[in-house]
């Protein structure tokens, strides 16, 4: 049954004519349950990111995190999200009332619609649009227009600021998201994220690996995808539209309550879907050992390896050091740019002097070495000239003694 | 299959708004939202074209290239002329067209 | 149920859709070229891209319409946008929106309209449809038509959007 | 074909139903108890002093422009990248020619300090 070709809505549809229905109908009835499906793993899995993203950035900062309700603390979220729906839903007096309402909805509509390409395994993926990656790449349009409407409808000063600073932090790393996206669609040839996921597997003797992961042949645009997707979800080190240990909120700093909640939630899917694409796109996506045998196994290693992408993510947040404005934006536009631009014709370049793949990979590999080499001695360099130094104010005397401020000798 | 002349239709009442917004708009901005409007409506009916116009729609792109060359010089125009309207803001302090007749004699 | 006549429903569906889109990008447009603040119309505007890059998918143009959403809601509404932001001093006029030639625009662009759709109805169009077997490939020999036919325009639209770029550059600069 | 975009509608209506429907329901659940401190605009507790009009700098439309043209740009590689084994040598170089004049954009903009935020 699981054949070459076996694709979930067909087999839906199938199913259901066997049964004595006639095809049109069995069709939108397939389809609506994938969404139906789709979308309440998509919920479910963000009740528990939120859960996972708390637990282990308090164990980072040395604190417990939420360990009351359930085991764990596990259903912390849940309770999060039924306060969040009894809460007053205020709307400000100036706001704009229509666009102020549609913001929120449209940002959960653009994170919502990737769901379509995520290649859960092999014929086990939404729909395998032929411009699956430009696609993912327009979906951030939505999110960027709702930024722009959230801004402007609230009548805050300070959240069309915001909106106006996420827009242009969105903008700037979307260039070069979209140039590291384009790397792997040259060497494959697609554009679908099935086939792309498909063609990372690695045969040896017959047997799929599935370890032939195009992080191997390009690791700089792996490196150079990932930066820009923390940028894209806002995640720290450029989280300073937000700076949640800063400054109150960014442009949603007028809503309350569900609508609230929406951003929230749009924001924590939007930075898990990033890492699932990055596993497509350079970590083999659904490709595993024994794949081929058993399918749905693909399903499992694409969520576990997104998931340690998405814990890579919270490990950056407890510990890097936030960007200024400024620095975020040369470091996309005088760092990032013109390296994956460079990479964009090496690879050209590459893919049609030399005839034999492996030379090509090769090549490919010897310039995103160099490549990868130039982007992290600048972020190293970035780190050092911080100087971040870890010098308590205070020293108590003793462990529990009180504490008493140390007399500086001019220092 | 909905016929060629419906998308065609569409395509029409969308340049009459263009048209009405670029014709009647004081605000140098909402005019050129008109002409963006109207460019779109080219765009409908360069891809209704391709679609509906040949026996090899694989083959036969020109529908399609055209309608991209559009989006993309749409995009060079949009930029130039907002930068230009920005510019004249910021001399003039205005972006209403009616007040920008420095030329008349 | 016969196999033509379940056929027959997905026709009737594609209709419905068609309708659907067609009447979110009348409604928008008409916003977006008679809504009086300024930001109302390029929220309009939006809309209307959206429902254009919807039409665009119904008829199997997948590429124009992902490059529609990319390049005109990701690039040129913003764009637009910030233009607006920049210009806000012109936002809440105390002038009306619309200038002198408001009845004479009306009555122009909807004879203009009318004319059209008299074009429309009239003209016998060829209205063939031959089926698209392959999306991919057809981007494919998309992709291989810019850098062969239409090599030229192809150089050149670089060139213009370095021009551009360059022109708009020094105009809108902060001095 | 056509029948992935009717998968891809039919998920953009859950996907707009849900948002609909989460914030409807707290809208009725919530308690709603509207005063006029309560629904003025939040400014960190201050008096908002005048509107929302901010001037703010070309920066960000020079930045907007820069993103303009470079989406245009990759817009245009994305289909020959599907084309890429059977382009012509020719071919080839165009290419590398497009991408040469976008990186030289790139550096106008750099000499002219548009990249630079102060």
């Amino acid at each position: 049954m699981w054949g070459n070709n076996w694709n979930w809505s067909e087999a839906l549809t199938q199913f259901q004519m066997r049964l004595g229905a006639p095809e049109g109908a069995a069709r939108l009835v397939a389809y609506g349950l994938g969404a139906v499906v789709l979308v309440t793993i998509a919920l479910t899995l963000v009740l528990f990111l939120i859960w996972v993203t708390r637990k282990v950035v308090s164990r980072i900062q040395d604190r417990l995190g939420p360990n009351r309700l359930g085991p764990y603390g596990l259903f912390q979220s849940v309770a999060d999200a039924l306060k969040l729906l009894t809460k007053e839903d205020i709307t400000p007096r100036n706001a704009d009332v229509i666009s102020y309402n549609l913001a929120p909805v449209f940002d959960v509509f653009g994170v919502f619609l990737t769901l379509t390409v995520v290649a859960w395994a092999p014929g086990l993926i939404g729909a395998d649009l032929n411009i699956g990656v430009p696609f993912l790449v327009a979906l951030g349009a939505i999110g960027i227009m709702s930024a722009l409407m959230a801004g402007w409808s609230s009548s805050n000063k300070y959240a069309l600021l915001s909106g106006f600073r996420v827009v242009a932090q969105l903008l700037s790393y979307e260039i070069p998201m979209v140039l590291s996206m384009f790397l792997p669609v040259l060497l494959i040839g697609s554009m679908k994220l099935g086939t792309i996921s498909a063609s990372q597997s690695l045969y040896l003797f017959g047997f799929n690996l599935g370890l032939g992961w195009t992080v191997f042949i390009m690791p700089a645009a792996a490196l150079i995808y990932f930066i820009s997707a923390l940028a894209e979800a806002e995640q720290t080190p450029f989280d300073l539209l937000e700076a949640e240990s800063e400054l109150i909120a960014g442009f949603h700093i007028e809503y309350s309550g569900m609508k609230f909640a929406m951003f929230f939630l749009a924001q924590f899917m939007n930075s898990f879907f990033l890492g699932a694409i990055a596993v497509m796109l350079f970590f083999g996506g659904y490709q595993g050992p024994f794949v081929d045998q058993l399918p749905i196994l693909g399903a499992f290693y694409l969520l576990i390896k997104a998931m340690l992408v998405y814990l890579v993510t919270q490990w950056i947040k407890g510990t890097f050091p936030r960007l200024r404005v400024d620095q975020m934006m040369q470091f996309a536009w005088k760092v990032l740019v013109p390296l994956v631009l460079a990479l964009v014709l090496w690879q050209m370049i590459v893919m049609k002097i030399f005839s034999s793949s492996w030379m090509q990979d090769v090549s490919i590999l010897i310039g995103n070495l160099v490549v990868g080499g130039v982007v992290l001695n600048v972020i190293s360099n970035y780190l050092r000239r911080q100087k971040v130094v870890t010098k308590r104010a205070f020293e108590p005397k003793s462990l529990i003694g009180v504490m008493e401020p140390v007399v500086s000798s001019g220092d | 299959m909905v016929s060629q002349t419906w998308y065609l239709a569409l395509a029409a009442f969308v340049f009459s708004c263009g048209l009405y917004a670029a014709l009647t708009r004081r605000n140098a901005i909402a005019v050129l939202i008109g002409i963006e409007l109207m460019l779109n409506a080219v765009n409908i009916n360069l891809v209704t074209f391709w679609r509906y116009g040949s026996m090899a729609p694989m083959e036969q792109l020109s529908g399609q290239v055209f309608s991209l060359f559009v989006i993309a010089i749409a995009g060079a125009e949009a930029a130039v002329g907002l930068a230009l309207i920005i510019s004249v803001y910021r001399t003039r302090h205005t972006v209403n067209l009616d007040e920008l007749d420095m030329l008349k004699g | 149920m016969s196999l033509p006549e379940m056929s027959a429903l997905f026709p009737t569906l594609q209709e419905v859709i068609f309708v659907l889109f067609a009447l979110l990008i009348a409604v928008t447009s008409l916003i977006a070229a008679m809504a009086p603040n300024l930001f109302h119309n390029a929220l309009g505007l939006v809309a209307t891209l959206f429902g254009i890059a919807g039409i665009y998918f119904m008829l199997e143009a997948e590429f124009v319409g992902v490059s529609q959403i990319l390049v005109y809601i990701g690039a040129i509404a913003t764009l637009i946008t910030f233009a607006i932001m920049l210009t806000r001093g012109m936002m809440f006029g105390r002038t009306s929106a619309m200038n002198r030639q408001g009845l004479a625009g009306a009555i122009i662009s909807g004879l203009f309209f009318v004319v059209l759709l008299g074009i429309v109805f009239q003209v016998p169009w060829p209205n063939v449809v031959a089926d698209i077997t392959d999306g991919e490939a057809l981007i494919a020999n998309l992709g291989a038509l810019f850098v062969s036919t239409y090599l030229l325009p192809f150089e050149l639209l670089a060139l213009l959007l370095l021009v551009a770029l360059t022109g708009a550059l020094l105009l809108a600069r902060d001095r | 074909m056509l029948q992935n975009y009717l998968f891809v509608l039919i998920l953009s209506t859950v996907a707009l139903i849900i948002p609909v429907a989460a914030i409807v329901l707290g809208h009725f659940l919530g308690p709603r108890r509207p005063d006029p401190i309560k629904t003025a605009t939040y400014e960190s507790g201050v008096e908002t002093i005048g509107d929302t009009w901010v001037q703010f700098r070309a920066q960000y439309y020079l930045i907007g422009l820069i993103f303009l043209i470079f989406d245009v740009e990759v817009i245009f590689l994305f289909p020959i990248a599907l084309a890429f084994e059977r382009l012509s040598l020719l071919s080839t170089l165009a290419v590398v020619t497009f991408v040469l004049i976008l990186l030289l954009g790139l550096l106008v903009e750099w000499r002219k300090g548009a990249l630079e935020w102060e």
